[in-house]
């Protein structure tokens, strides 16, 4: 066969911001008919690679050509105008408008200088019903959860019929089954002959869909060659530099402390009805399809919504909390999902970010104490091998390094209830098990842990026991011994498994 | 009778007050001697009811008021205007329906209304500078005080000096201010204006507070008091006397506001108003400032002390 | 050595309260060098006396901006504080204080229902802070033109009149209101939290900032220092009168940005805004003394503080 | 289904947008309700169209701020530029270039500042606020300079048009409403709640944010000195300070009708209704007779209550 012309390429690309080298000297070449898969780890180069890929960014050196041609000056909307659709995680849409509008935003169908309202109605149903979505068109995208704007955002990309699309972490605030449609659809793209990047820290996903597989580790390509041959572990190597062990630290017996969570009856937001206990020293998952009132359960626990319950015992306080000052005094921690919106102050530096929770704890006589400010946060980003520079603004900060800084601030709270939302979002292999051996030391001192994931297999392997939701009710409850992704999604799905009722 | 006036009303009369800001002090005390002519009406039953609008300074809701007026047929209007082209045509619309309108203070450029009271603000003006040019001998710098730009009667009183100045160009006019009339801004504005300019001779200042504000200036900064002109504003009078300087003021009097409720329930009574009332300026001088100020304590301390005035001064206006 | 003066001059183009200090520098300079009277030392002591209101204003306006919230009430409590104090200052008090620690309440218990009306309506700041000045003006309709009289209180004459050590008192009250401010914002957890509410308020929350009692602690301490500036004011004019606070609302705004501070919170800190007052009151000083007309004036004014925003106040979204 | 959602797809994306305005709906209702109680002419032709014109410069001054801050703006300068536009109508309609030029000119200077303004906030990456407030100045200098005091000239016929007993103004409400609707249905006019809402991943779809950023500014400036013109001609005449109130209170009505200050929040149509109950606020309030400190406390009252009911309301529905 002859080697078909890529529709896309970088040519020894240098990038660097404000003197520090952050690609140096990178090609990738994207072909027809292909799903290429971009790996490497937090802060390897990858989201500013597609930046200099879609013209969003301008390389210091080097190329970057379409359909073989050298272009100069790229910019987005050349970039557009070349088919080129990019996916980014960091949403473009716009939240008062409706689904059918956020999708042709940009590129909207005329009639006589005006939208073209039923064009865009067919040819957005269209792309919706390709990536599963099936809410009115005229839904605001403000109503919409995390994960069916990403669809959303997927939707937008294809409606502009892209000849090459970039996928940056589609799948990390996906569901399951939502991931599922994402695949099938990508392998559809690839038989239309759209050449397909894919950046993804997940890497069974990679494995079942890539066909060429592009490394980068500090700046640099370790690798470019198909993905045939290579599994997981050489996939790690590659990215690391070194053989990495398992994934997910074994499992042990926790050690059960007093109960500091009971409820009966409890409702908050889409949350109804629940009945649920945990001990300290536990860590107890929360699963099921993605927006069941999972989120509004830990929102409610946290006091930042408001919530109801028939009895509710919360680390020794009765009643449901008010606030999230209480919850914070009682004992309580918790990481949102949404770390850019709901988890970090973004143009703030990293250290005050570490240090807003436990602002009022380290002052002495109401003023701030530098010294032991400092030596918090020294003591913190050694703690999560946070990168960067700590005075720098957070938002210039990897995914990865943005959740951890997103965690690391609670723990000098030494919280003894940490809800967590989907934790390792968008975290490279290495620093997911980086949280993972923390998420165990910490239950192993006695911190209860509930953790709620879209990452079936982090449940599976972590949790002590996983509660299942379904429309706002806890369908089921798994002990450790039934836990397994058949039957985490069986409960979702309303198959009753053998576990007991809750 | 009078214009406007068709005679289908009869006493007592409802009176609405459009006022176009109520909250500064000449207008709270402009509003007493209007509420206190209103309770001596009621008494002798020409009048029942007062009903007063605030336009907090807006022409545009003022114009809504006066529609209102019109819309629940009061008798009379006696209005301030916040604008004096803006309320043109609401003012003729009520003039039209038989509505005695009574404008003062501040007046609209229509004749489309019963009467219209006022001082002359060419003359307050004219006035002020032949003072100056006599206490300087015709010759020497003075800083003009203005109030704010863009209202007719700050521009009609700037205008009214023009020809006396253009007829002694012995007197040369440094520079001129406009501020609000308020104390604050004109000691401000007077303050840069004392380092900028060793020699000033005298302040023309034309109204408000502006000339307390000038006083304040040249005190605070130790600069020796100069002739100072003036309005009757109870703290210029004061400082006026504390300072030992050499002051004239005028005063746009506050029972204009009580001459328009007597003028406008006259005409409804088929008495003939003229159309412009002429109100003289009254004059404080150093001979006679001594009476005003021992009538101090009764007037607010930002307030102005007007001349007294009765039911006999308003009919022998009124037979102008 | 030249090296050195670039960086320097690269941080202060880069630090925008430096940059706008730079700034007044220059215009003093260059108005001393070509008016007569400016330069002179009793003028530029002026200068700042008119400057330490609007820095006090601005004070409390700079907390609450940061806090991604805008009071509009200020102007009306500094004329409710001036109408009332003279009213309020008992004559058995020779020193005054107790009549200004009541005005300075009443001012404070005005901002604090205007966090109340932010934090427990949730009416948007603009929104509850208009309708305050809405209600202080009906409330002025009362008391205005009453029985007020001009103010005799010591302590209020002494910090609008009095120049210890040559420095008028304002001017050491705007001193002492600064190093306050500049601590709240920069070494007391309150400034953190407020700084972090003003760039994500979704966040704060869920990092444990009370939100409300935020609210209510800034607004209150914005109606604190507009109260304080009401007293300054009072003295330096010996007399309140409605619409004495009007003025200072905008320019307080005004300075706060042009100090370099986001308008929408999160960004910038008090150390702009203390020049940014400075540069205001400047440059009507400057426009004060050219003989134009009215119109020019205007034109003037607002060229300038154009011509000072670009460059001092870039932004970079919005 | 499929087909039926189609042809409905811009009208459920309307219906939609009322989310969140029922509140506002039914206060105003309300106060219309008893606005029509207390004054039954309301219902009649020459009612109605008195009352409509005098919201409707409210109205279109709340809807050139709306623009703004939905598309993530703000201006300070919207009173001067409506006196701007007052005074050029009033100087040039009698001039030799007629009522039609002097239209033109209107629209033309006030495209034209919006659009320099527009050019600076968007190019220079300066903050609206206060690039507006030092436009104000501006400005308000103009229209000094092209008007020193109230006067000029509107032909009658235009402002017997516009503002006489026909509902001329209402149905030039209506017709902008449409137009409004037009311009929303076009990429530039969406493109503004993108550009306010989320710039960065606007600009990443293709929208051509500054592009939108200086329209938004050109379209409001229009609409502001086009009330201008209209103010003139309701007066029959110019006033270089007649629009100074209109800045804080279009503010005010956008912000009631829950257009948020960040951008991208809010409607036109609830814009429109904070205006509205604005306006008929102060005709209830004369109606029901209120005193001037009655109505100072009533208004702040009413426009606390109107934001924060809804806003409570909607709290508590949505707690379990
Ligand atoms: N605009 C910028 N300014 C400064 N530094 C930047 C900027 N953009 C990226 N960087 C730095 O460049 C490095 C690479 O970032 P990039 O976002 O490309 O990583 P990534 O591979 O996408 O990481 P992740 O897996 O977390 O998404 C990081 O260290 C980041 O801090
Ligand atoms: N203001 C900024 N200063 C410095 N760097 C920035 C800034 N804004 C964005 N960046 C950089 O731009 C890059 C792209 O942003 P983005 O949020 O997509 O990162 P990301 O690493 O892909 O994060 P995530 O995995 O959460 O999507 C980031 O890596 C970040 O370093
Ligand atoms: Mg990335
Ligand atoms: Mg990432």
């Amino acid at each position: 066969m002859m080697k078909t012309l890529p529709l896309l390429e970088a040519r020894q690309v240098f990038k660097g911001f404000f003197g520090n080298p952050v690609l140096k000297g990178v090609d990738i070449a994207l072909e027809p008919g292909r799903v290429h898969a971009l790996l490497g780890e937090n802060g390897a180069g990858k989201s500013t690679l597609i930046n200099l890929l879609s013209g969003a960014l301008r390389p210091d050196s080097g190329e970057i050509r379409v359909d073989g041609v050298p272009v100069s000056r790229f910019h987005p909307a050349a970039a557009r105008a070349a088919g080129i659709a990019v996916v980014q995680q960091e949403l473009s849409l716009t939240a008062e408008l409706s689904i059918a509008e956020n999708i042709g935003l940009g590129a909207f169908p005329r009639r006589f200088g005006l939208i073209d309202y039923a064009a865009l109605s067919a040819r957005a149903s269209e792309v919706c019903e390709l990536v599963g979505l099936t809410e009115s068109l005229c839904t605001p995208v403000g109503d919409l959860s995390l994960g069916r704007r990403q669809m959303v955002e997927i939707a937008k990309a294809l409606f502009r019929k892209p000849r090459v699309l970039i996928l940056d972490e589609p799948t990390s605030s996906l569901s399951a089954h939502e991931a599922g449609i994402l695949s099938r659809l990508i392998e559809r793209l690839r038989g239309a002959g759209i050449a397909l990047l894919y950046i993804s820290h997940r890497l069974n996903e990679v494995q079942a869909l890539c066909s060429h597989v592009t490394v980068l580790k500090d700046g640099v390509v370790t690798a470019d060659q198909p993905l045939a041959g290579i599994d997981a572990q050489g996939l790690v190597r590659l990215m690391v530099g070194r053989d990495a062990g398992d994934l997910f630290p074994a499992w042990e017996l926790p050690r059960r402390g007093e109960e500091l969570i009971r409820l009966r009856g409890f409702s908050s937001g889409l949350a109804r009805d629940v009945d649920f206990s945990a001990s300290a020293g536990e860590i107890v998952g929360i699963g099921g399809l993605v927006g069941q009132g999972q989120e509004d359960f830990l929102l409610g626990l946290y006091g930042a919504m408001g919530s109801s319950a028939r009895e509710a015992v919360i680390a020794g306080r009765s009643g449901p909390l008010k606030s999230v000052e209480a919850a914070n005094a009682a004992g309580l921690a918790y990481v949102p999902a949404d770390r850019k919106r709901e988890g970090l102050v973004l143009p703030h530096s990293i250290a005050s970010n570490l240090l807003l929770p436990s602002l009022g704890r380290i002052a002495k006589l109401g003023l701030r104490d530098r010294g032991a400010e400092r030596n918090l946060v020294a003591r913190l980003v050694k703690r999560l091998r946070i990168k960067g520079e700590t005075s720098r603004p957070v938002q210039a900060l990897s995914g990865g390094n943005q959740q951890k800084v997103a965690l690391a601030k609670w723990l000098p709270l030494a919280p003894s209830v940490l809800l967590l939302n989907d934790p390792t979002r968008g975290v490279d292999i290495e620093t997911k098990r980086e949280i993972y051996l923390m998420l165990k030391s910490f239950a192993r001192e006695g911190t209860l842990i509930i953790l709620l994931s879209s990452d079936t297999p982090e449940l599976v392997h972590l949790c002590d026991r996983v509660t299942v939701f379904g429309e706002g009710r806890a369908v089921a409850t798994l002990p450790r011994e039934l836990i397994s992704e058949e039957a985490i999604v069986g409960a979702a799905m309303g198959i009753n498994p053998k576990g007991s009722a809750p | 009778a009078a214009n406007c006036i068709k005679g289908d009303r009869k006493a007592p009369y409802t009176v609405g007050w459009a006022n176009i800001y109520s909250v500064p002090t000449w207008m709270k005390q402009t509003e007493g001697t209007i509420t206190a002519e209103v309770e001596e009406l009621k008494k002798s039953g020409l009048v029942k009811d007062l009903m007063i609008t605030d336009a907090q300074g807006n022409a545009q809701t003022q114009i809504q008021q006066i529609q209102s007026m019109i819309d629940a047929n009061v008798d009379a209007i006696i209005v301030i205007a916040g604008s004096s082209s803006a309320l043109d045509r609401v003012i003729s619309d009520a003039c039209d329906k038989g509505i005695a309108v009574v404008n003062f203070d501040s007046l609209v450029d229509t004749d489309q209304v019963t009467a219209k009271i006022n001082t002359d603000s060419n003359e307050w003006g004219a006035t002020a500078a032949k003072w100056m040019v006599d206490q300087l001998g015709g010759k020497g710098k003075i800083i003009v005080m203005n109030g704010p730009a863009g209202i007719s009667v700050s521009d009609d009183r700037r205008k009214g000096a023009q020809p006396v100045l253009d007829a002694n160009p012995g007197l040369e006019i440094i520079t001129e201010t406009n501020t609000e009339y308020n104390a604050a801004p004109a000691q401000e504005a007077m303050t840069s204006l004392l380092f900028a300019n060793a020699e000033i001779d005298g302040v023309l200042s034309l109204g408000g507070a502006l000339s307390a504000g000038s006083v304040m200036a040249f005190d605070r900064q130790g600069r020796g008091q100069v002739p100072t002109t003036g309005e009757n504003a109870r703290q210029f009078l004061e400082l006026w006397k504390e300072k030992g300087l050499k002051g004239w003021a005028t005063m746009q009097p506050n029972w204009l506001g009580a001459l328009a409720v007597y003028t406008a329930v006259q005409a409804l009574e088929g008495k003939d108003v003229p159309a412009f009332v002429k109100v003289p300026l009254p004059v404080i001088d150093d001979t006679t400032i001594d009476t005003y100020l021992a009538r101090a304590g009764q007037f607010p301390a930002d307030g102005y002390i007007y001349s007294d005035y009765d039911k006999a001064l308003f009919d022998k206006l009124l037979a102008q | 050595m030249e090296q050195k003066a670039v960086s320097i001059l690269k941080t202060a183009l880069r630090n925008p309260p430096l940059l706008t200090l730079l700034l007044v520098a220059l215009v003093w300079l260059a108005a001393s060098l070509t008016l007569r009277g400016f330069g002179a030392y009793g003028h530029l002591r002026y200068l700042l006396e008119l400057s330490a209101v609007i820095g006090i204003v601005a004070a409390g306006q700079t907390l609450v901006i940061l806090m991604g919230g805008i009071d509009l009430s200020v102007g009306a409590i500094i004329t409710v504080t001036a109408i009332l104090l003279p009213l309020l200052s008992p004559s058995a008090d020779p020193t005054g204080l107790s009549g200004l620690a009541i005005a300075l309440a009443i001012a404070t218990g005005i901002g604090f229902l205007n966090g109340a009306g932010a934090a427990y309506l949730r009416v948007p700041p603009i929104i509850m802070t208009l309708a305050m000045a809405t209600f202080l003006q009906g409330l002025l309709v009362i008391v205005a033109g009453g029985s007020a009289v001009s103010v005799t209180n010591a302590a209020v004459l002494w910090l609008g009149q009095a120049r210890p050590l040559g420095v008028p008192s304002g001017v050491m009250l705007w001193i002492a209101v600064s190093a306050v401010v500049l601590v709240i914002i920069h070494r007391t957890p309150l400034g953190a939290r407020l700084l972090a509410l003003g760039a994500n308020p979704l966040a704060s929350r869920l990092s444990g900032i009370n939100v409300t009692r935020s609210m209510l602690v800034l607004y209150a301490m914005s109606g604190f220092f507009a109260g304080l500036a009401g007293i300054l004011i009072l003295g330096m004019n010996r007399q309140g009168y409605v619409g004495i606070g009007e003025p200072y609302l905008l320019t307080s705004i005004a300075a706060v940005v042009l100090g370099g501070t986001s308008i929408l919170g999160g960004r910038g800190t008090y150390a702009g805004t203390i020049p940014g007052a400075i540069l205001l009151v400047t440059t009507t000083a400057l426009i004060t003394v050219v003989n134009a007309s009215p119109g020019w004036r205007s034109i003037m004014f607002g060229s300038l503080i154009l011509a000072l925003l670009l460059i001092s106040g870039r932004e970079g979204r919005r | 289904m499929a087909f039926l959602s189609r042809q409905n797809l811009f009208f459920s994306v309307q219906r939609r947008r009322n989310r969140g305005l029922n509140g506002l709906y039914i206060v105003v209702g309300l106060f219309l309700l008893a606005y029509a109680m207390l004054f039954p002419g309301l219902l009649g032709i020459s009612g109605f169209s008195k009352f409509t014109q005098n919201w409707f410069p409210l109205a279109l001054v709340t809807m050139a701020q709306a623009l703004l801050m939905l598309n993530g703006g703000i201006s300070l300068a919207i009173g001067p530029l409506v006196s701007l536009g007052a005074v050029i109508a009033a100087t040039t309609m009698g001039g030799p270039l007629g009522p039609i030029g002097g239209l033109l000119a209107v629209a033309a200077s006030g495209l034209l500042v919006g659009a320099l303004i527009g050019v600076i906030v968007a190019q220079l990456r300066l903050p609206a606020i206060i690039v507006t407030l030092a436009g104000s100045f501006i400005i308000g200098g103009i229209a000094l300079i092209i008007l020193p005091r109230p006067g000029g000239f509107i032909p009658d016929w235009l402002s017997n048009l516009l503002a006489g007993n026909g509902p001329v103004a209402f149905g030039l409400l209506v017709l902008l409403l449409v137009c409004w609707k037009l311009f929303l249905a076009t990429p530039l006019g969406l493109g503004i709640y993108a550009v306010g809402d989320n710039p960065v991943g606007a600009f990443r779809s293709g929208v051509p944010v500054d592009r939108v950023r200086v329209t938004a500014f050109a379209l409001s400036g229009l609409l502001t000195a086009l009330v201008g013109l209209f103010v003139a001609a309701q007066t029959g005449s110019g006033d270089p300070v007649i629009g100074t109130p209109f800045t804080l209170n279009s503010i005010a009505g956008a912000v009631l009708g829950g257009v948020g200050f960040l951008g991208g929040k809010g409607t036109m149509r609830g814009a429109i209704c904070g205006s509205l109950l604005l306006s008929v606020m102060i005709n209830v309030m004369f109606f029901l007779g209120f005193s001037p400190v009655t109505q100072y406390v009533a208004q702040g009252l009413i426009i606390l209550a109107a934001v924060a009911i809804p806003e409570l309301t909607s709290q508590w529905s949505r707690k379990p």
